[in-house]
């Protein structure tokens, strides 16, 4: 390093790219155009949400879960439903585990081909994004068709699940799994083979398996770095135990193990292909039987009012393990809840991936954990007062400049 | 002069995307929008990244503390005439977001809105009938402009 | 492969346009000029993608058979229902409301029920057209 | 690596019972079946006094080099606040992970507990987030700094708060404040 000449640079991003959802903000300290620290600020998008659910009933508390995220907007209530289960002793009658399991899998291809999309967007390659959105387009189809709404699906309720798969149902659901089947190969065979992708990819946003394991990541992001942690099989919910299925970690495809950012690639589009064999199991094994164990509401919200205990619900969401935490004194509402959504813990390591990488890589390397809480709308370079504005669409232009200076 | 800057100006909407603490259901749908199966772009509406060149401002989402005035300066910096849309229930009255100690109104509080799309999340035909009725607002105010000359 | 995109893009030249030209194909020169066409019958709106049967769109409320036992009121999650004490019935905001159909299922009359009505957008979030009462 | 003799529910909460004798306050394991074939996996939940709670995680690491850290709830029970540091075990293997949770309670007036982010770097979002939103003041935490609050929301002010300092000043009802104008 030249000495104490070493200026940082303060960069504050104003608008929202289309791409990147909620704000979240950076701090980086730079040298030229290598980045030397890093500095994480959340919470542009706290609402509040864990103090208001302190005051509805857990009824209530499920609509308002679903918002936490959009994308992910089943585990959420789904996590929250099974600490108040385990808090109040209810029983979930199996058809409704199995219920569970393929709208759990549903949502997770909806979210890893919206990713694909985002990152490939990020890398300047928006025909792919088209590619892959269109593809989701038959998902959100399905889970339309399943649940009545495109994203906030609101089929979970406590004890079970409000709507069930009835058999003149499952021969549109076959269809439309056999199209996403045929379409996510081919999207795997454009993201896998091609060059310049494996260019901006390859040991791009390092995170070793010890620091992986040190800072608790979770999710797609730890798998890629060969942490085998994986709460469906780990602790088995719903009705995982019964289904075969293995960890996925990169070297199933490449042999090895680089915990990159084309081996995050890797892991989120062998999940999709799991996660449609997942429902074809589940879709085969499911018993017959009721959907819900209390159907009446009134009848749910007075057993509620009379629990008096604690319960955590754990749920492997697209991102990474969901962790809730319900508290109940007797009162009907819940007197503590906690929510952890799995960016909370793959926040800190973008910052060992960051560490020398350039600001063009920041796009890339933040979309690859992708982030709930989610993409940089705010990059921040500390500086001795010079102000230099770069909004993320410049960020974004540096990003497909590369890939073209890399690909020519 | 005005006779021939509201004719292109109908050719060309250009839309700025500004979330405002949303939970990012409607922001999917708006890129959803933009993506082949609904695609907006048929009605020259192109996303672009400063509220700078941008005609119509999507905005989502209870505004948050943090937010509020990042929310200000993007409205000040469209140029006139500019309509606003909000996008879904959230930012039309603070939806499920009703009661809490860090959210500032829904957005009709912080900046003028013309069209609210309702929904949770609206479906992307519904922000595009959103967008037929801020033209039509659009064009009233040209008309009314060509009255009052 | 140099440029594995290119064989999909050229395949998808081949294809049908995915797109759903939901009201027109392109943007009409004058919307009101438009919109009275449309009223005349001149010109067909195409339909936009078909909505499954057990949507959840704009809810619909049965007046008569409500007997006001503020259920619904209990369960909404955004407090969208409004309670009219002096005739016992309830009046709904639809700019509040979250679509998620509980009161239907928690309603002992079943006077609540969700349409396939979808197209949903006002200057006013408060008018007549978005209160279902 | 430790790892390989993986110990059962009752072995673990007896280990933690001969180590702090005492401060083990109370322990409990809960056991939950799911789907058709019944598998299981335990819970296991300890209150733990707060003088030996950094020794009692620093003992988890005696059963799993990498122990696994969710998160920290707390809540606010009048008189003293509650915390609930959620750990779990043996991660890595079909059905083997058991869930931890530590409760410690904090008098009111001296919120204080050290913190674990030298045995597990990850925590330190958490532990912040208890510094901002029910007031607990974390010994030796590496950013002090607020995280998910605006910096521009009132000092002394904890939103999970149940007594005078909770937010209750600052709440707004947006649906009412409209109900006003109409």
């Amino acid at each position: 390093m030249r000495g104490a000449s070493k200026t940082t640079y303060q960069l504050p991003i104003g608008p929202i790219h289309p791409a990147l959802k909620e704000p979240v903000m950076f701090e980086f300290k730079v040298d030229g155009e290598r980045i030397i620290d890093v500095d994480v600020k959340l919470g542009q998008v706290h609402r509040g949400i864990e103090w208001a659910g302190t005051r509805r009933n857990p009824i209530q508390i499920l609509y308002l879960a679903e918002r936490i995220c959009g994308i992910c907007s089943y585990c959420h209530p789904m996590s929250f439903a099974l600490a108040v289960e385990r808090a109040a002793g209810i029983e979930v009658p199996e058809r409704a585990q199995y219920l569970r399991v393929i709208q759990g899998e549903l949502e997770r291809i909806c979210s890893h081909v919206l990713w694909a999309g985002v990152a490939a967007h990020e890398i300047g390659f928006d025909s792919v994004l088209f590619l892959t959105w269109e593809i989701r387009e038959k998902g959100l189809d399905l889970t339309e068709y399943l649940t009545g709404n495109r994203v906030t699906k609101g089929i979970t309720m406590i004890g079970g699940v409000r709507r069930d798969i009835t058999d003149d149902m499952v021969p549109k659901v076959k269809q439309a799994l056999d199209y996403l089947k045929e379409k996510i190969d081919k999207v795997q065979h454009v993201f896998l083979n091609d060059k310049t992708i494996k260019l901006r990819c390859r040991d791009c946003g390092v995170l070793t398996k010890e620091d992986a394991l040190k800072l608790c990541a979770v999710g797609p992001t730890a798998r890629a770095s060969g942490v085998k942690k994986d709460v469906r099989l780990d602790q088995g919910y719903f009705a995982y135990t019964d289904l075969d299925f293995d960890y996925v970690t990169p070297d199933i495809i490449t042999g090895e193990v680089k915990g990159d950012v084309y081996d995050r690639v890797i892991v989120r589009l062998l999940e999709v292909k799991q996660s449609i064999n997942l429902i074809e199991q589940c879709l085969e094994q499911m018993p017959k039987g009721d959907i819900v164990s209390e159907p009446k509401i009134p009848k749910l919200l007075a057993t509620l009012k009379r629990v008096n205990g604690e319960g955590i619900g754990r749920m492997e969401a697209p991102r990474g393990e969901v962790f809730h935490y319900v508290r109940f004194t007797g009162t009907g509402n819940p007197y503590a809840w906690k929510v952890r959504a799995p960016t909370y813990n793959n926040i800190l390591p973008w910052i060992p991936m960051l560490l020398d990488q350039q600001i063009a890589d920041i796009p890339i390397v933040a979309a690859s954990t992708d982030p709930c809480m989610s993409c940089t709308n705010r990059v921040a370079i500390i500086s001795n007062n010079k102000r230099y504005i770069m909004n993320s669409e410049e960020l974004h232009r540096l990003s497909i400049e590369k890939t073209r200076r890399l690909s020519i | 002069m005005s006779k021939a800057l509201s004719k292109s100006f109908k050719k060309a909407l250009w839309v700025y995307h500004c979330n405002s603490g949303s939970c990012n259901g409607c922001d999917i749908e708006i890129i959803a929008a933009l993506c082949p199966r609904y695609d907006v772009e048929r009605f020259g509406i192109r996303l672009v990244g400063s509220p700078r060149h941008a005609d119509v401002l999507l905005v989502t989402g209870p505004v948050t503390r943090q937010l509020v005035d990042k929310v200000k300066r993007v409205y000040d910096q469209m140029p006139n005439p500019k309509a606003v849309i909000c996008v879904g229930n959230c930012g039309n009255t603070g939806d499920v977001f009703y009661e809490s100690y860090n959210l500032l109104g829904p957005i009709d509080k912080v900046i003028p809105v013309d069209v609210y799309v309702i929904g949770c999340p609206p479906r992307p035909e519904n922000i595009i009938n959103g967008v037929l009725k801020a033209w039509l607002k659009l064009e009233t105010l040209e008309k009314n402009k060509e009255v009052r000359e | 492969m140099r440029f594995s995109m290119i064989p999909v893009v050229l395949a998808q030249m081949l294809k049908k346009p995915f797109t759903n030209k939901f009201p027109v194909k392109y943007a009409p020169s004058s919307p009101s000029r438009f919109l009275e066409k449309v009223e005349k019958g001149e010109i067909k709106i195409n339909p936009p993608v078909p909505v499954p049967e057990r949507f959840r769109g704009r809810i619909t409320y049965d007046k008569d058979k409500c007997i006001g036992c503020r259920l619904c009121l209990q369960v909404c999650p955004s407090e969208a229902i409004e309670y009219k004490t002096e005739e016992k019935k309830i009046r709904i905001y639809l700019a509040r409301c979250t679509f998620c159909a509980q009161c239907n299922e928690v309603c002992p009359v079943s006077c609540l029920s969700m349409s396939n009505e979808f197209l949903l957008s006002d200057t006013d979030k408060y008018s007549n057209s978005l209160i279902v009462e | 690596m430790i790892r390989d003799k993986q110990l059962k529910p009752e072995e673990i909460v007896q280990s933690f019972k001969d180590a702090f004798t005492t401060n083990i306050e109370d322990s409990r394991i809960e056991r939950r079946v799911t789907g058709i074939k019944k598998a299981g996996f335990t819970i296991i939940w300890l209150r733990v006094k707060r003088e030996s709670f950094k020794d009692v995680v620093k003992h988890i690491f005696t059963f799993d080099e990498y122990p696994h850290f969710a998160v920290t709830s707390g809540y606010d029970m009048n008189e003293n606040i509650e915390l609930v540091y959620h750990f779990s075990i043996y991660h890595g293997s079909r059905g083997r992970e058991i869930s931890l949770n530590i409760t410690v309670t904090l008098p009111k007036n001296d919120p204080s507990i050290d913190t674990i982010t030298d045995l597990l770097p990850g925590a330190v979002i958490s532990e912040q987030e208890k510094q901002e939103m029910l007031g607990v003041i974390v010994k030796g935490i590496p950013k002090n700094q607020r995280v998910f609050i605006s910096d521009d929301f009132p000092e002394g002010v904890y939103p999970w708060r149940k007594d005078e300092t909770g937010p209750d000043k600052h709440v707004r009802n947006l649906h009412k404040e409209e109900d006003k104008k109409t």
